[in-house]
């Protein structure tokens, strides 16, 4: 279960309006990093969804947004399909694929769900990389963007592009919300912390993994999707188990189970990655180092620290600012 | 006089960052060599071996940095990636690696000019070659990739039209493969006289040592691409890799003047012996200085000069075949042997320079 | 009600439940006694469903259940709490209750809405905590309330799914003598339409809940009776009670 | 396909010397993951640091002192990064742990570029397992034997250790509790210590043993590491029996896919870790409990 | 033989024991009562090092008690906490020799399964696949093989049959004649009072009552407000 707490909303606020500001002001390679971002962001919110509400640690979630950024590619290109049905498609491809890994997978715990996951990603991967029809190594390309054009909107455009991108983060993220707050979201907390129970109590507990993992799934065909009309081109790289591992680096070093957490995640790690290779072709390298001084710290991650040392703070004096008219409610994330 | 803005788009980490190394030295040395008072600009972008990393970073340079040229591009994924970018905004592009048939064949453009090899071009002439030393019989091997796959088409193609015969072939899996020693018992058991393989980078490496520590060089002797006994692995592979036979378009041992200079340059700037890398590098920049002399400028003129570029340089008399934009130049045919001190490279044919086949490209000038 | 024919479960070489046939009536309340090892929570994992017996069948209201999951015996009503507690630590007293009563409402899957905020699940967790007395510590995380509170709400996340049958592990271990007359209380405030299987070793609750006492030594039936008979049993004396009855 | 025997041995010594291969690798990384609970992802960069040095010591003193350094080597980072990172990091879950061993991973990378270079680095083997030995009528490379062989002995050496011996015992009740065994007067920091060295020193040895196998790259260390996880996954985390059964499963279905079934070979193993977990979702023979 | 004195203890934020001070003497039994929550196996968790002392002290023997749990263990303090805490992956004869091994004394392998029949035919079970109650009798088992100068014991009856009970009461008893020092936190008020010589009543984190166990069975006062018997 996921709530939104006063310095969750801050530091939404904040992104957001940072992102609008960047995405209307920035030149060229800013626009190019800040789709990356904003694609990556979707990706890892996924990612958290299942991971940090579910426990559900997964490594294939490069390999789904792969799948939906083929999806949508072959789709466009061999299918013929305009892009927005594809994009549809696509989604709900990963999203049904996803749901199928997440069922098969239902049983398995911890480490042996994060492997379990691998292989169905490396599969995919092994799959895409051998089907000459896919383009195989040499990848895909010729991949076309949504035409817009009814609303006024040129996306071949990299502003536009980014604003669309934006756009998408957003209801991704609301996505995300409603889901974990919803009864399933309930549910899927339930499990997390004692599976056995939820059982016992009567719950049909691989369909709750199974639906969330199948809602991660399309999100993470969504970022796919558009990571495939970013670049406008598809290889199997995409789908590599690295890609999910980046991603699940990403969401630690948000803040695993905080939803705004990986968002905070993906800006820093895409701002620092291209801020470093630029400098250095040793980037590996530090932001390896920076990567254990962050856990080291012992927080939950850049925003989990933010939040152990504000957030009760703040949430205490807006509760005590409030108190005459709310009831109190337990106040508890995840 | 403004500089020429030239973006270099390697991969200086993953795993490919060896080869950009090597291809960065050549091009700075050949720029330095044949443009010693500059005039040209180098913006360097680490592709990092991702497709859309070397995207985001060649969209930069066309851009953002505003170059008249890129020089570089090692995977063939990146070369396809790419393309489309250049190809549509006009931008020349010298491939420096990326051997894909289909870059100068159906996926040709007039914008990117090729220095380096084509997958099929370095093995064609080895399937004459071959069969002219009375090999009949031949078991083929290489990582399961589209690169793999055109070399070993490469070979077979010449193979077979000069009557040799296939007796089993094999894919591995693309850089998964430890252990290759159930794909030697398979060629062994094959009946084949020879193995002809394609391998490249670590795969090489333990390719060699595993076939070496087998016994099998002697019944069943091996033949291959020029990569599997490159001048960058050999060390590495030590004796295993003598009596390896291989074929490809440059190595350090070629007996001319060009190659001298070239190679006693590059030693002194390395300390190591330059690998056919090295070269591609060096010969794309001095096909860019030579575009340049002409007196072309920016990206039109750049490109349309750099389709006439030839000259004689470090690999022989080389020339960019006008149909396709795809380099033509001899292969060598040579033996791994052990030297002095390591492993050295004896030439025992050179095969004539033949343009490769159009392979469905219809190449339009070069227009603004 | 709940009904058992011949169940037996071994665990490699040994057999843990011998042939095991119950029969509990609607509203019955039985209390199952015998020596640490004897099977009682081996015989609640099978009814439950948590572990599948090598023979024998599990019948809720005439129906034969053996093979149903666990998930699907609890949709039907049979209920249970576990000798070691077994609850969502990280969540608060009342959102454990909650969670119990969303699944119990068909809550657990829905997409729209917060399940824990319906109306029907509210009334379901403020009946339960008023029961099992938890409605000072509603608002506290279970891994900060003391033993004997989770001893409580093991029981009341139990309840919360509104059983028809309920199996309770040890409901008083490790409770103090306050708490333990507070689930005495308890019991004998349930409605009598629930049907009760309650393993214990505090003999006096035992004796004042029980209709019926079933005794397990080495996973047997023992003794099926009367509470006065069971008290009056020199086996039982012998296999388990000791001298208690004197004391 | 061929009926002839010899073959069929020979692929049979190829699947077994792959296997133990593995199992140097994979029974460091269950040790320390299974047995402290603790996720080390860096653990195929240990393996690459164990090659390299080997690599490095057996071009000016011979392939045996590198077979003894690196191990001793590989131990002594274990050693800095027990004092510097892990100790801290025991207690605060695998999330945190994957994060900072993933860093590592990167961190790995680019120390063994700035040491030792880009390009791939020669070990020979040792002049005395050059050859080939005849087995049942087949010749086969006398290294693959000595790696089957060592296989066998660390197998037995740990087996015998972690099952049979006091030292064992502890070991595995402090992975189960450890403030319970410190209660039992067991110093759990000590012993995991301990623990954690000689799984270092193991992937140190693996890589040693690898070197004159394989090329010495800077990536193989995370080439390696999948694999390795596969093994320990689908034998059954923090279990002896486990390494050596998922060792085997890994190395014959490789070989012996890549002999039946050349097409499947990449997705094999994948497809047959899928199907263990989903049938087995703790693996073959997890550690009891 | 063990001194308390002011001590504070907690998890985290909370603050559990707010100055408790409590003496147990050589060779007598002291039995620390309680309402569920009380403080009293936190109490037992700080002697033994799992939780930090925040204020106060702790002396064992005359000397200032060692802060490591393993060192506290070898100075002759053996501990069963109220969750038993069996090693699951190893088998009960494992779960024994782990201390019988490294402690000699008067308690030998043979001896506790004298004492405790039942655990004899499960030696080569897994440590978890034990009932309940044998699992309590497993962690004694494992506590007397460190031949311990004093037993620690946080509710032993819990989950007990009452004939097992009654064995239990009788080897403590024997256990207690031998001149073994314990301490023991129990909710079965009989038991605990019949066992221990002195009684100490803990409430709210500090020591509200002290006496001997013949007081408090005659102070109903006590008991109802303390301890809601
Ligand atoms: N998973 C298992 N594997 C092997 N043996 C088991 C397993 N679970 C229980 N046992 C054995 O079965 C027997 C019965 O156990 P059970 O837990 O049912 O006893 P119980 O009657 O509930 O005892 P208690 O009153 O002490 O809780 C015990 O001897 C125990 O060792
Ligand atoms: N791990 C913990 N984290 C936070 N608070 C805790 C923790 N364990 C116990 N507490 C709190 O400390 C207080 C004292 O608990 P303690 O376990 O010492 O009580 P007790 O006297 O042993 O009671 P019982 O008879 O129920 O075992 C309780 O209020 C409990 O909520
Ligand atoms: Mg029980
Ligand atoms: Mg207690």
């Amino acid at each position: 279960m996921f709530r939104h707490t006063f310095l969750r909303y801050a530091v939404l606020a904040l992104l957001a309006a940072a992102a609008l500001l960047r995405a209307l002001t920035a030149g060229y390679f800013g626009l190019e990093i800040l789709a990356e971002i904003l694609i990556l962001a979707i990706l890892v919110l996924a990612l958290d969804m299942v991971a940090g509400f579910g426990g559900m640690v997964s490594l294939c979630h490069g390999a789904l947004m792969g799948l939906g950024a083929y999806a949508y590619g072959v789709l466009c290109v061999h299918a013929g399909l305009a892009p927005l049905p594809a994009l549809a498609g696509a989604i709900a491809l990963t999203g049904a694929v996803a749901w199928a890994i997440g069922a098969i997978c239902a049983r398995a715990h911890g480490i042996f769900f994060i492997m379990a996951t691998l292989a169905f990603g490396q599969m995919a991967y092994s799959w895409v990389f051998e089907t000459p029809l896919l383009g195989g190594d040499d990848g895909l390309g010729g991949i076309p963007r949504p035409d817009l054009s009814l609303l006024g909107i040129d996306l071949s455009d990299s502003r536009s592009f980014v604003l669309f991108c934006l756009a998408a983060t957003a209801l991704a993220y609301g996505a995300a919300v409603l889901v974990l707050r919803s009864g399933l979201g309930r549910s899927l907390g339930g499990v997390m912390h004692n599976e056995q129970r939820m059982r016992a109590l009567g719950l049909t507990v691989w369909r709750v993994k199974a639906d969330v993992f199948g809602l991660s799934g399309m999100l993470a065909g969504l970022a796919g999707a558009l990571a495939a009309m970013q670049v406008m081109y598809i290889s199997p790289g995409l789908l590599a188990w690295t890609t999910s591992g980046e991603a699940l680096v990403v969401v630690i070093l948000g803040g695993l189970g905080t939803l705004v957490g990986p968002l905070v995640g993906a800006a820093a790690f895409v701002t620092l990655k291209h801020g470093l290779s630029g400098v250095t072709s040793h980037w590996h390298l530090v932001v390896g180092l920076i990567l254990i001084a962050v856990v080291m710290s012992r927080a939950n991650g850049l925003f989990g620290w933010l939040e152990a040392r504000w957030g009760a703070r703040l949430d205490r004096r807006l509760a005590d600012a409030t108190r005459e008219d709310t009831p109190r409610e337990a106040t508890n994330d995840a | 006089e403004d500089p020429v803005r030239v973006g270099l788009l390697l991969p200086f980490s993953g795993v490919y960052a060896a080869l950009g190394n090597d291809i960065e030295a050549g091009f700075d040395l050949g720029l330095e060599t044949f443009a010693p008072d500059s005039g040209f600009e180098v913006i360097r972008e680490d592709t990092e071996v991702k497709p859309p990393v070397a995207l985001a970073k060649t969209r930069k340079l066309i851009l953002q940095d505003k170059v008249d040229v890129i020089a570089g591009v090692v995977s063939s994924g990146v070369l396809g990636a790419v393309r489309d970018a250049v190809h549509g905004a006009g931008v020349p592009l010298i491939v420096a690696n990326a051997g894909n048939d289909d870059a100068t064949g159906s996926a040709c453009s007039p914008w990117i000019t090729r220095m380096s090899f084509s997958n099929g071009q370095v093995n064609r002439p080895m399937g004459q070659w071959l069969h002219d030393q009375g090999i009949t019989r031949v078991f083929t091997l290489a990582p399961d990739y589209a690169g793999g796959r055109q070399m070993i088409g490469g070979f077979v193609e010449g193979f077979t039209a000069a009557g040799g015969e296939i007796a089993g072939q094999e894919f591995t899996p693309f850089q998964k493969t430890q252990d290759f020693g159930p794909y030697l018992a398979k060629a062994k058991a094959s009946g084949a006289q020879a193995v002809y393989v394609f391998y490249a980078g670590s795969e090489a490496i333990s390719f060699v040592k595993q076939y070496d520590s087998f016994g099998m060089k002697a019944e069943l002797p091996l033949y291959g691409s020029g990569f599997l006994t490159s001048p960058l692995y050999v060390n590495a592979e030590g004796p295993a890799a003598a009596g390896v036979v291989t074929a490809l378009h440059y190595v350090p041992t070629i007996d001319t003047e060009e190659n001298r200079a070239f190679v006693t340059a590059f030693e002194a700037r390395t300390g190591r012996l330059p690998s056919e890398y090295a070269v591609q590098g060096y010969d794309s920049a001095r096909a860019l200085v030579e575009a340049a002399a002409t007196g072309a400028r920016g990206r039109a003129g750049l490109g349309e000069a750099l389709r006439q570029v030839q000259f004689t340089g470090p690999r022989g008399q080389t020339s960019i075949d006008p149909a396709t934009n795809n380099i033509v130049q001899p292969i060598y045919v040579y033996e791994t042997v052990q030297g002095d001190d390591g492993m050295t490279q004896k030439i025992l044919a050179e095969l004539p320079a033949r343009p490769d086949a159009a392979n469905g490209c219809e190449m339009a000038p070069v227009a603004n | 009600m709940l009904e058992t024919r011949d169940l037996t479960k071994s665990f490699g070489a040994m057999q843990v439940t011998r042939g095991v046939s119950l029969r509990l009536e609607r509203g019955e309340r039985r209390v199952i006694l015998g020596p640490n090892g004897a099977g009682k929570t081996t015989l609640f994992n099978l009814l439950a469903g948590e572990l599948a017996p090598d023979s024998g069948a599990v019948l809720l209201a005439g129906e034969d259940i053996t093979a149903l999951p666990v998930a699907r015996r609890a949709r039907r009503g049979l209920s249970r709490s576990y000798q070691k507690n077994t609850l969502f630590d990280g969540l608060s007293v009342e959102e454990n209750l909650g969670l119990a009563a969303a699944v119990h409402c068909g809550q657990g899957m829905r997409l729209w809405g917060d399940s824990l905020a319906r109306p029907e699940v509210r009334e379901i967790v403020a009946e339960v905590a008023e029961m099992v007395q938890l409605v000072p510590h509603l608002h506290a995380r279970v891994s900060e309330v003391s033993y004997g509170v989770r001893r409580q709400l093991e029981v009341g996340v139990a309840l919360a799914t509104r059983p028809s049958v309920l199996l309770m592990d040890e409901p008083t271990s490790g409770v103090g003598p306050e708490m333990a007359r507070g689930f005495h209380r308890l019991l004998a405030d349930l409605p009598r339409s629930l049907t009760l299987l309650i393993i214990e070793h505090d003999m006096d609750l035992a004796f004042d809940v029980a209709d019926t006492i079933t005794v397990l030594n080495y996973g047997e039936v023992v003794f099926d009776g009367l509470p006065e008979a069971a008290r009056g049993s020199r086996l039982l004396q012998e296999i388990y009670m000791g001298d208690w009855s004197d004391a | 396909m061929t009926t002839d025997p010899g073959f069929w041995l020979l692929q049979t010594l190829n699947a077994l010397q792959l296997s133990m291969l593995l199992f140097l690798l994979s029974i460091g990384l269950t040790v320390i993951f299974g047995l402290m609970h603790f996720v080390n992802l860096a653990h195929g960069a240990l393996y690459a640091a164990g090659a390299y040095v080997a690599a490095s010591v057996s071009a000016v003193a011979g392939f045996w002192a590198g077979l003894v350094l690196a191990p001793l080597a590989v131990a002594v980072i274990g050693v800095l990064l027990y004092g510097g990172l892990i100790r801290r990091m025991r207690r605060s879950g695998p999330m945190a742990q994957v994060l900072v061993t993933f860093g590592l991973i990167f961190v790995a990378l680019d120390l063994t570029r700035l040491i030792w270079g880009d390009i791939a680095l020669a070990s020979a083997m040792p002049p005395l397992l050059e050859g080939r030995l005849s087995v049942l009528g087949i010749d086969y490379p006398l290294y693959r034997l000595f790696v089957i062989g060592l296989g066998l002995v660390v197998f037995a050496a740990l087996a015998f250790v972690l099952g049979r011996t006091q030292i064992g015992a502890m070991i595995r009740a402090g992975v189960d509790n450890d403030a319970m065994a410190a209660c039992l007067g067991i110093n759990v920091e000590r012993l995991f210590f301990i623990v954690f060295c000689l799984g270092c020193a193991l992937a140190g040895l693996a890589g040693a043993v690898a070197a004159p196998l394989l090329s010495v790259s800077p990536d193989m260390g995370l080439q390696i590491l999948i694999p390795t996880l596969i093994v320990i996954v689908i034998g059954g985390l923090g279990s002896l029996q486990g390494a050596i059964a998922g060792s085997l499963v890994y190395g014959f279905v490789q070989t012996f896919g890549a002999v039946l079934a050349p097409g499947l070979a990449s997705v094999l193993i994948y497809g047959l870790l899928a199907a263990i977990l989903v049938i087995r979702p703790t693996g073959l023979f997890p550690a009891k409990g | 033989m063990l001194e308390l004195e002011q001590l504070c203890a907690g998890y985290g934020e909370t603050q559990v024991l707010h100055g408790l001070s409590v003496q147990a003497a050589p060779g007598r039994v002291l039995a620390l009562l309680g309402r569920n929550g009380a403080g009293k196996s936190t109490t037992l968790k700080t002697v033994m090092g799992l939780l930090p002392v925040r204020a106060g002290q702790v002396r064992f023997r005359g000397a200032p008690m060692p802060r490591q749990p393993h060192d506290i263990a070898r100075a002759g303090i053996a501990y069963v906490p109220e969750t038993r805490d069996i090693f699951p992956s190893l088998s009960v004869r494992e779960n024994l020799e782990l201390t019988a091994r490294r402690f000699r004394g008067d308690w030998t392998l043979e001896r506790v399964l004298t004492l405790f029949p039942r655990l004899g035919e499960r030696l080569d079970n897994g440590g978890t696949q034990l009932s309940g109650g044998e699992q309590q009798m497993l962690a004694m088992a494992r506590a007397l093989l460190m031949n311990p100068r004093l037993l620690i014991l946080d509710e032993p009856t819990e989950g007990l049959a009452p004939i097992i009970v009654q064995q239990l009461h009788d080897s403590l008893q024997a256990l207690k004649r031998a001149g073994l020092s314990m301490l023991i936190v129990e909710q079965n008020f009989g038991f605990a009072t019949a066992l221990a010589d002195d009684v100490a009543v803990v409430g709210r984190g500090q020591v509200v009552w002290t006496g001997s166990a013949a007081a408090i069975r005659a102070d109903t006062g006590v008991q109802h407000q303390w301890l809601g018997v």
